[in-house]
């Protein structure tokens, strides 16, 4: 028919729950030739992973799956079981988010690796064991004959996933498939991986379908990109179209609402889209965006035929952005300019929270040195971002302030008042001052209260406003303030969505008029449109309340968006401090320079060499001695920079790090 | 082959007892029989037929007043151990008797002993403190076996029991199982019959009556009358009843409500011999189990026949309202739970009185429980007795005013005054016509009914010759397997 | 309740087993009044009759009594005493684990240890060893010390329970707006716990009725005449060649009914942890 | 492996901590027990000195600290004091030959519902919601929280009354030694794997569920390993370690159910012997019982401790991440 690797025609998957069934994959159509990469983009629950496995044939029990997934003609969907084995990890193979559970806890890799090629190739123990090594190989791991022997804990996670790919790669397979398998990992970890594939498919010549949520990734190895929303495909064709010229409504929304490319608050509000993802039933029909599509039309309820917008570039909808030019689709996708609110001058206030020498090491038998001698001063009205690697102390930071832990050394001033001691010592007074947003807004909420119960406890408490009436009038300004109705009081948790659980939480926060708000990565947990929302939230509410903000993110963009001063971290301590532009501009601190170039770029016409930090976050219960990124700094002095603690390097009043490299201009 | 064949020629019993507590004697309860009677013997023993004294250690005893006895001893005869029996033993053991750190039971009664004699190597004379016609019977009581001067009792006596007895223990497992083999050098020519006893210590009766419904034991004593239904049907099992026990169903006499004589009466208005008969029991009333209202077994030639005091409710609440209940009364009666037919007693009871107007709240206790903290201080109560040839010392325990298990309270100077004319009185029958008098008194307004259960023992039909008199102690050494 | 619906038409063995335990209630709280013997009332000329005879629907015993009434009104005595076992020990248990995985540290390794001990012997030989000891078993005693025996296991469960949503943050925030320990304990941790307590609850349930028909079994049980399943079994077991209803029955109340709850409390750890 | 032998020092520890925690609760228990052992063992009509001397014998009036102390000192020396009604009978003698016989029933148990229940809980997880599945969960359910003495009722009936094929009395003769005799552990081997049956298979099933709901095993179908490779390289290894686990902590259950089985079937064990003890009071009987239950127990839990860390690599080889 013809040489495509695999076609998918009108692949429709649906489970049965007990709220009836619904589609989560419907009338997928979708081709991919040899050598050729694609990625699959959509939020949360679109249906990726379920397309996905659907390849594989892996499918819940209560799957219903229709269409014809043909793998070089044959189709997959009418073999038996057992002939998909022969299928399954020799000529499609597949690699999938969390490479710590993926791998058996109780067999060693070199087990692992083996049985592949014994299998599938029918290769003597020896020689399975010889094309393992090789394959880790060129994965680029090193010691591998050391790795073979060990069992899967012992090992990173960013190492379990490259040797995942590893045994993705052994029977040389022609489809690999990679369902987010950088999404658990820190951003130098995964410019690695992502960086070993792109080797890979030059050296294998093998077709990728490459499953993300995040555009830059896909931008990084992907040639034909596909927007999924709600189980269909929206948009399809080559990525530098999609990223440059989205058709499809979500799409475009998609790709605008990520802080990016040096988008700052001052100058930009991030789009959003309202709404969330709604399962649809099986037999609704219709545009599956509809309801969230600022285009919306009366027409969208039935649903439009596939249209080649170019060549080989394809949308679902019709009349959207159909007939604006090229200029318009650029001046949509530029965030709309925000009305610019001077700062007040912060310049001679005293500082609302200052950190002296903060310490905190956990456990006392095994000690785990997790926040190391720092100190740093929060101006009142400000924003603090606190950026650096998982593990590296932005959260004990955080909750030391909030009061969570006690300090182990240093000293934490609220306005001149020492609260370096845990919350259950802390007046009334200071508890209400300081507020905390967690993460995961679906644990920091109690699942069995309702909203009002949850914004109304800490009223009473702290604010000892104890009418209910009063409370409750409040709090439907609060929840107004927050984009929520007054329809809200009553639900519970996890009758919300995501963004609205974390809206709730955030005022939840704002129900005591805190002074400082210590925001843990409150918006890693959830999708770019509902992040973007968020963020929006947060900025919206600092400009008119003046609160100062401890904002925590691993997403330097996200840093650079809100922050006035950032702080980058690592291994418990502070590597550089400054406004955010000094931060962002040159020079820098190798490590912030590694954070920096490590992001994946959106932009498909810019093209970024990343630094490549090998290894990981030195063992943080070992205390250390010299520079704690000295084990893998690509600009390591010498000898001193694992021996001795670097010294401040002062740039400016407010800008300095710690490095022994002196400054001025690179020297390579 | 050989070893085989001399194993199955010889004869050997098997009996599935209750697990033993002590068997030293003096401190013995009596609730494993086929281990005491078998290693020990006594000076005189009871044939269960014609219920005479015959002679065994002693061969010839003789009282001219009561008060001093002359025994004449068996010669010839040696202990286990190898050394003789002489009147030292004898005398050895009834001073055993006062020994303060034993606590042994039949101190009391040996309390009326004021000299012993030796005069030789086999004659012992024992002078009483007073005048004690029927004192010989003490002589067979289970804790009354002969021991030697020179054996550590104390110390042996619960592992390595030794007397003159047909049976000598060769090998115990503790509560699981003891082997007794025949004793070579036994006095009595032709004695005793079998090679071996082969004793298994079971907790559960019902665990022991299997073994002999599948042909691993032969006797199993102290069956319950439920069990004796369930192996009449099976051939070659038999079960005899060699004796009866008491269970006496005490009223005090002196508390509330049983102090006053018409309440005990509408009491005993409102029982049922033949369903208590049948109900504890299983059995018809005098067909293995009996019931009256005086102390004394219906079995005994001391006994009178006396009327059986129908049921009739009506007088019972009748005389209930007559001494000021008329709306009933309640009251608690303790017994002791893990006792044989206590609890199947107690909750008959319960029915029975329930129409004339009593409401028994049954308070079943541990035996030991009971005894300590209930027993004597407690308005009602059921408690066992075991039966004796001489029901005179039964009397003085337990009926006369003094008497240390009084438990009924009584104190009835009538009562004190007839028993003491029994223990006294030489004339057999003069003391009938005592006891007599003292059932009368029982029977309008005594303290107790007397219900007695049967002591039943199921053996198989290839055990012949199976003695058991009313001492409880088994002869296993006229017995004899088929 | 839909939700309930659901599920029980996908595990229809739970109507089987809802339906038994329903029975069994009712026949404890109005069957007395609906026989025609009392537990007690001794039918000397009926003993043993076989089932059906007499209008003994189950037999009588060797008293003569009806195996049917005592089976009614044993399911009395098993059920309240199974019931109010399964409730004090699961609050026990709940307020001792909550305390030790809540305050962790030396409170914890000190409740462990505890519990080790207690664990260290089998909760139906513990039973036994202090009720034999005690003597003397009423209906309150017999729960105490049935309910003290499970306190280790219920209370191991409900610090599990916690360790895992004291994890959440909620605590966490709860603790920096100053709430005491008990508040966050009991009103914010306590409600999310509710599914793997109520069915750690139930299927205790499940197994006071098999330790107190063992107990009584042993004979350390409830005292006579208030009818136990487990002594009518142990009673009666002389007479199982002659009337073997006499044994089977109670037999099959105590299988009938834990076997019930036993599928209960299977469906209910289905409703409320797996399926949720 | 070093890992394992600091395990086994920490449990040890906190076994000797907690015999001897037990050792006390025991002592004290017996302490306040209603009732007189003297009393109990003289009977009805044993006189006040008489008691008072068996007490003074028995050494039941010195403190009870003194007591305790000397029955702890000798417990140490391997002296489990006497029984009390055996002057002169040591304990020792009656207890190990009782413990031999529990442990060769235990055994017996434990050989028969181990692999039986391992596997049809694999099995009831692997055809998981297929009539495979619902049959062995449903045996599982009835039988887990059946009282022994319950199904060994029911088995005593079908195989000892109707069909006569095995002794419904699991007593030795005299004279001969219960491996002449193993017919009789039947019964009561049946009646203890009906529970453990329930326990474990069901607790075999979820875990083998939840380890083939598991990434890893997904993994492993996805790399075209065959099912039934899948099933036994993969899932079953990682399926067993929580097993291992359940069967050690009940051990504690078997015996508890060991008690009622023996009572039940007249067995020779241990778990009688301590039921005679209780019902006659004897003390130093009942302490030795429960203390060697714990020990037993105790060391039971800990070799499964130990084999749940030899056999799981996580443990055995927990180091650092490198
Ligand atoms: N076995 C199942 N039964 C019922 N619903 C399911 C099942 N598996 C997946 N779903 C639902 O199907 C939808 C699509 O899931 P899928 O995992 O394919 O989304 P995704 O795009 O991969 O999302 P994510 O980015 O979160 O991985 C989701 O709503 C999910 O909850
Ligand atoms: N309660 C705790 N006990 C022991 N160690 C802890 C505890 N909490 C955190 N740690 C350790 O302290 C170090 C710093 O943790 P922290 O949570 O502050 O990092 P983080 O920068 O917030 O990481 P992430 O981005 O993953 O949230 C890590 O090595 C972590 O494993
Ligand atoms: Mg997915
Ligand atoms: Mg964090």
């Amino acid at each position: 028919m013809n040489d495509n690797i695999l076609d998918i025609e009108h692949l429709n998957v649906s489970f049965k729950t007990f709220e009836g069934e619904f589609a989560a994959v419907r009338d997928v159509s979708l081709s991919l030739a040899l050598d050729e990469s694609i990625g699959i983009i959509g939020e949360s629950g679109c249906g990726k992973s379920t397309l996905a496995y659907s390849i594989m044939r892996y499918v819940a029990s209560n799957a219903v799956v229709e269409g014809a997934i043909k793998f070089k003609g044959e189709n997959l969907l009418e073999k038996s079981e057992q002939e998909m084995s022969s299928f399954r990890g020799n000529r499609i193979a597949m690699v999938y988010q969390n490479p710590s559970s993926s791998l058996n806890p109780a067999l060693t890799i070199g087990f692992q690796l083996d049985e592949v090629g014994i299998f599938h190739q029918k290769l003597s123990k020896e020689k399975a064991r010889k094309a393992s090594l090789e394959a880790l190989k060129m994965m680029n791991i090193g010691d591998p004959k050391g790795i073979v022997r060990r069992y899967p804990h012992q090992i990173s996670g960013g190492i379990q996933q490259r040797i995942c790919i590893a045994m993705a790669i052994l029977c040389r397979p022609d489809l690999m498939i990679l369902d987010e398998p950088t999404t658990a990992l820190d951003v130098t970890t995964e410019a690695i991986i992502l960086d070993s594939i792109n080797k890979l498919r030059e050296k294998l010549h093998m077709s990728l379908i490459y499953i993300s949520h995040d555009m830059g990734v896909i931008n990084k190895v992907s040639d034909q990109v596909v927007v999924m929303y709600n189980g269909e495909i929206v948009e399809q064709g080559p990525k530098e179209k999609i990223f440059e010229h989205p058709f499809h409504p979500y799409s475009r929304a998609l790709i605008n609402c990520m802080p990016r490319g040096g988008i700052v608050k001052e100058n930009t509000r991030l789009n959003t889209i309202p709404g969330y993802v709604k399962r649809r039933g099986i037999i609704e029909s219709g545009c599956p965006y509809a309801d969230r599509c600022d285009q919306h039309t009366p027409t969208c309820e039935s649903m439009l035929m596939f249209r080649q917008v170019d060549n080989l570039h394809y949308a679902s909808c019709d009349r959207a952005y159909a007939k604006d030019g090229e200029e318009l689709v650029i001046k949509k996708r530029t965030p709309r300019k925000r009305i610019p609110k001077h700062i007040e001058e912060t310049e001679d206030n005293e500082p609302l929270l200052e950190i002296l020498n903060l310490n905190k090491v956990y456990g006392s038998l095994r000690k785990v040195y997790a926040v190391n001698d720092i100190s740093v001063s929060v101006k009142s009205g400000t924003v603090l971002g606190i950026v650096g690697e998982s593990g590296c102390g932005k959260s004990t930071t955080g909750h030391m302030v909030s009061g969570l832990f006690k300090p182990t050394k240093g000293k934490i001033l609220f306005e001149g008042k020492d609260i370096s001691i845990a919350w259950n010592k802390r007046s009334a007074e200071t508890l209400k001052d300081i507020q905390l947003i967690f993460q995961n807004p679906g644990r920091s909420l109690n699942p069995s209260h309702t909203v009002e119960q949850i914004i109304a406890r800490p009223m009473k408490r702290l604010s000892k406003i104890n009418s209910a009436a009063e409370r409750r009038k409040l709090i439907v300004s609060l929840l107004n303030k927050v984009d929520l109705g007054e329809e809200y009081l009553l639900k519970k948790p996890n009758q919300l969505s995501g963004g609205e659980q974390q809206r709730v939480a955030i005022a939840r926060a704002l129900s005591i008029s805190p002074k400082l708000i210590v925001c843990d990565e409150p918006t890693s947990a959830l999708d770019v449109s509902v992040q973007a929302s968020v963020l929006n939230l947060l900025n919206d509410l600092q400009i008119d309340t003046q609160i100062t903000y401890l904002f925590i993110s691993h997403d330097l963009n996200v840093i650079n968006y809100l922050s006035d001063t950032i702080m980058v971290m690592y291994a418990g301590k502070i590597c550089e401090f400054g406004t955010r532009d000094e931060v962002m501009a040159p020079p820098y601190h190798p490590y912030t320079e590694a954070l920096l170039s490590a992001i994946p770029e959106v932009d498909p016409t810019k093209k970024k060499d990343p630094i490549r930090l090998e290894g990981s976050l030195p063992n943080p219960g070992k205390k250390q001695k010299g520079c704690p990124f000295a084990s893998r700094c690509p600009r390591k002095v010498g000898a001193i920079c694992s021996n001795v603690y670097p010294p401040m390097v002062k740039l400016s009043d407010s800008h300095y790090y710690y490095c022994h490299i002196k400054p001025g201009p690179k020297q390579d | 082959t050989g070893e085989k064949e001399a194993v199955t020629q010889e004869k050997q019993i098997r009996i599935a007892e209750q697990v033993p507590n002590l068997i030293t004697p003096g401190v013995w309860d009596g609730q494993t029989f086929s281990l005491n009677s078998s290693i020990y013997e006594y000076l005189v023993e009871i044939n269960p037929d014609t219920k005479e004294l015959v002679p065994v250690l002693a061969t010839s005893w003789s009282t001219t007043d009561g008060k001093r006895w002359e025994f004449k001893l068996r010669q010839g005869v040696t202990f286990q151990d190898g050394s003789a029996f002489d009147s030292a033993d004898v005398k050895y053991t009834i001073e055993r008797t006062q020994d303060e750190t034993i606590g042994h039971l039949k101190k009391q009664d040996f309390a009326v002993v004021s000299s012993i004699e030796t005069p030789d190597k086999f004659t012992v004379i024992l002078n009483l403190k007073e005048a004690r016609p029927t004192f010989i019977y003490l002589m067979t009581d289970y804790n009354m076996p002969m021991l030697s001067s020179d054996y550590d009792y104390a110390n042996l006596g619960e592992s390595k029991p030794m007397g003159t007895g047909p049976f000598i223990l060769q090998q115990m497992i503790p509560k699981e199982s003891a082997v007794l083999v025949k004793n070579a050098n036994y006095w009595a020519p032709g004695l005793p019959k079998v090679d071996k006893l082969l004793i298994y210590f079971v907790p559960d009766i019902d665990a022991s009556v299997s073994m002999l419904e599948a042909g691993k034991v032969d006797v199993v004593p102290f069956i319950t009358p439920v069990i004796k239904q369930r192996l009449e049907s099976i051939g070659g099992i038999s079960v005899i009843s060699p004796y009866q026990e008491h269970r006496f169903v005490a009223m005090a006499e002196n508390m509330k409500p049983f102090d006053d004589n018409r309440v005990r009466l509408a009491l005993k208005y409102a029982m049922d011999p033949q369903i208590i008969a049948k109900s504890v029991t299983q059995m018809d009333l005098g067909k293995g189990s009996n019931y009256n209202e005086t102390p004394l077994l219906n079995t005994l030639s001391q006994y009178k026949e006396m009327p059986l005091r129908g049921q009739d409710i009506a007088k019972a609440k009748a005389l209930l309202s007559e001494a000021g209940y008329p709306n009933g009364v309640t009251v608690e009666l303790y017994f002791a739970s893990d006792h044989p037919f206590g609890k199947e007693l107690a909750q008959t009871i319960k029915e029975l009185a329930a129409p004339a107007g009593f409401t028994i709240n049954l308070k079943g206790y541990p035996r030991d429980v009971y005894l300590t903290q209930y027993w004597l201080n407690v308005p009602f109560c059921i408690t066992g007795w075991g039966g004796r040839i001489d029901p005179s010392m039964l009397l003085a325990y337990a009926f006369k005013s003094t008497g240390p298990w009084n438990e009924s309270h009584m104190n009835n100077a009538k009562v004190d005054e007839l028993i003491n004319k029994i223990s006294a009185e030489v004339n057999d029958a003069k003391r009938n016509e005592y006891y007599h008098e003292l059932q009368d008194i029982f029977y309008e307004e005594g303290t107790v009914l007397n219900v007695q259960v049967p002591y039943l023992v199921a053996i198989s039909d290839k055990v012949v010759g199976y003695k058991q008199p009313l001492t409880m102690l088994p002869q296993y050494k006229y017995t004899d397997i088929k | 309740m839909k939700y309930l619906w659901y599920q029980m038409k996908k595990h229809p063995l739970s109507f089987f087993g809802i339906a038994i335990i329903v029975i069994w209630v009712i026949l404890a709280l109005f069957g007395p009044s609906m026989l025609s013997f009392s537990f007690t009332e001794m039918d000397s000329t009926n003993q043993m009759i076989a089932p059906g005879h007499a209008g003994h629907l189950f037999g009588t015993d060797s008293l003569g009594r009806d195996i049917l009434s005592r089976i009614v009104y044993g399911s009395r005595s098993i059920l309240t005493v199974a019931l109010m076992t399964s409730i004090i020990s699961t609050c026990i248990g709940v307020i001792l684990g909550f305390m030790a995985g809540y305050f962790g540290g030396n409170i914890d390794f000190i409740f462990l240890r505890v519990m080790d001990v207690l664990m260290a012997i089998p909760p139906l030989v513990l039973a036994m060893v202090v009720l034999g000891i005690l003597g003397d078993s009423s209906i309150v005693s017999l729960t105490l010390i049935v309910s003290i025996a499970f306190v280790p296991a219920t209370a191991r469960v409900s610090r599990g329970v916690l360790l895992t949503e004291k994890s959440h943050e909620y605590v966490s925030a709860a603790r920096i707006r100053g709430e005491s320990n008990l508040y966050i304990m009991f009103v914010e941790i306590l409600p999310n716990t509710t599914g793997p307590i109520i069915v750690e609850a139930t299927a205790r349930f499940a197994y006071s009725i098999m330790m107190v028909a063992s107990l009584g079994f042993l004979g350390v049980g409830l005292q006579p005449p208030t009818p136990d399943w487990g002594m009518m079994v142990i009673e009666n077991k002389a007479i199982i060649s002659q009337a073997p209803w006499a044994v089977l029955f109670p037999a099959l109340a105590i299988a009938s009914l834990v076997i019930a709850i036993s599928i209960f409390s299977d469906f209910v750890s289905k409703v409320l942890i797996h399926e949720r | 492996m070093n890992r394992t032998a600091s395990i086994f020092l920490k449990r040890l520890g906190s076994l000797l901590v907690t015999l001897v925690i037990m050792s006390l609760i025991i002592f004290l228990l017996v302490e306040i027990m209603p009732g007189d052992v003297a009393q109990m063992i003289l009977g009805q009509s044993a006189t006040p000195e008489a008691v008072h001397a068996l007490r003074e014998a028995r050494g039941l009036n010195d403190p009870v600290m003194i007591r305790y102390f000397r029955w702890v000192t000798g417990v140490i020396r391997g002296d489990l004091g006497d029984s009390i009604y055996m002057q002169g009978v040591s304990i020792n003698s009656i207890l190990w030959r009782k413990v031999g016989h529990s442990l060769i029933l235990a055994l017996t148990a434990f050989i028969i519902f181990v692999p039986l229940s391992i596997v049809l809980g694999v099995l009831a997880g692997v055809k998981k919601e297929k009539p495979t599945d619902s049959i062995i969960s449903f045996l599982g359910l009835a039988t887990m929280a059946l009282p022994e003495f319950v199904s060994g009722v029911f088995l005593i009936t079908i195989f000892g009354v109707q069909l006569k094929w095995l002794p419904i009395v699991s007593i030795i003769p005299i004279g001969e030694s219960l491996f002449e005799n193993l017919n009789i552990l039947l019964l009561p081997a049946l009646s203890i794997t009906f529970v453990m049956f329930g326990y474990v298979s069901r607790m075999q099933r979820s875990s083998m569920i939840q380890v083939l709901d598991s990434d890893y095993v997904r993994a492993a179908i996805l790399k075209g390993m065959p099912r039934r490779y899948v099933i036994f390289r993969h899932a079953l290894k990682n399926a067993l370690l929580p097993t291992i686990t359940i069967i050690g902590m009940n051990i504690g259950w078997l015996f508890g159910g060991l008690v009622v089985v023996e009572t039940l079937f007249g067995f020779p064990g241990m778990g009688s012997l301590l039921m005679t003890a209780i019902k006659t009071r004897d003390v130093p009987l009942i302490e030795a019982c429960v203390l060697l239950i714990t020990v037993i127990y105790s060391l039971s839990t800990m070799i499964t401790d130990m084999l749940y860390s030899y056999l799981n690599p996580r443990i055995r080889f927990a180091g650092g991440q490198k």
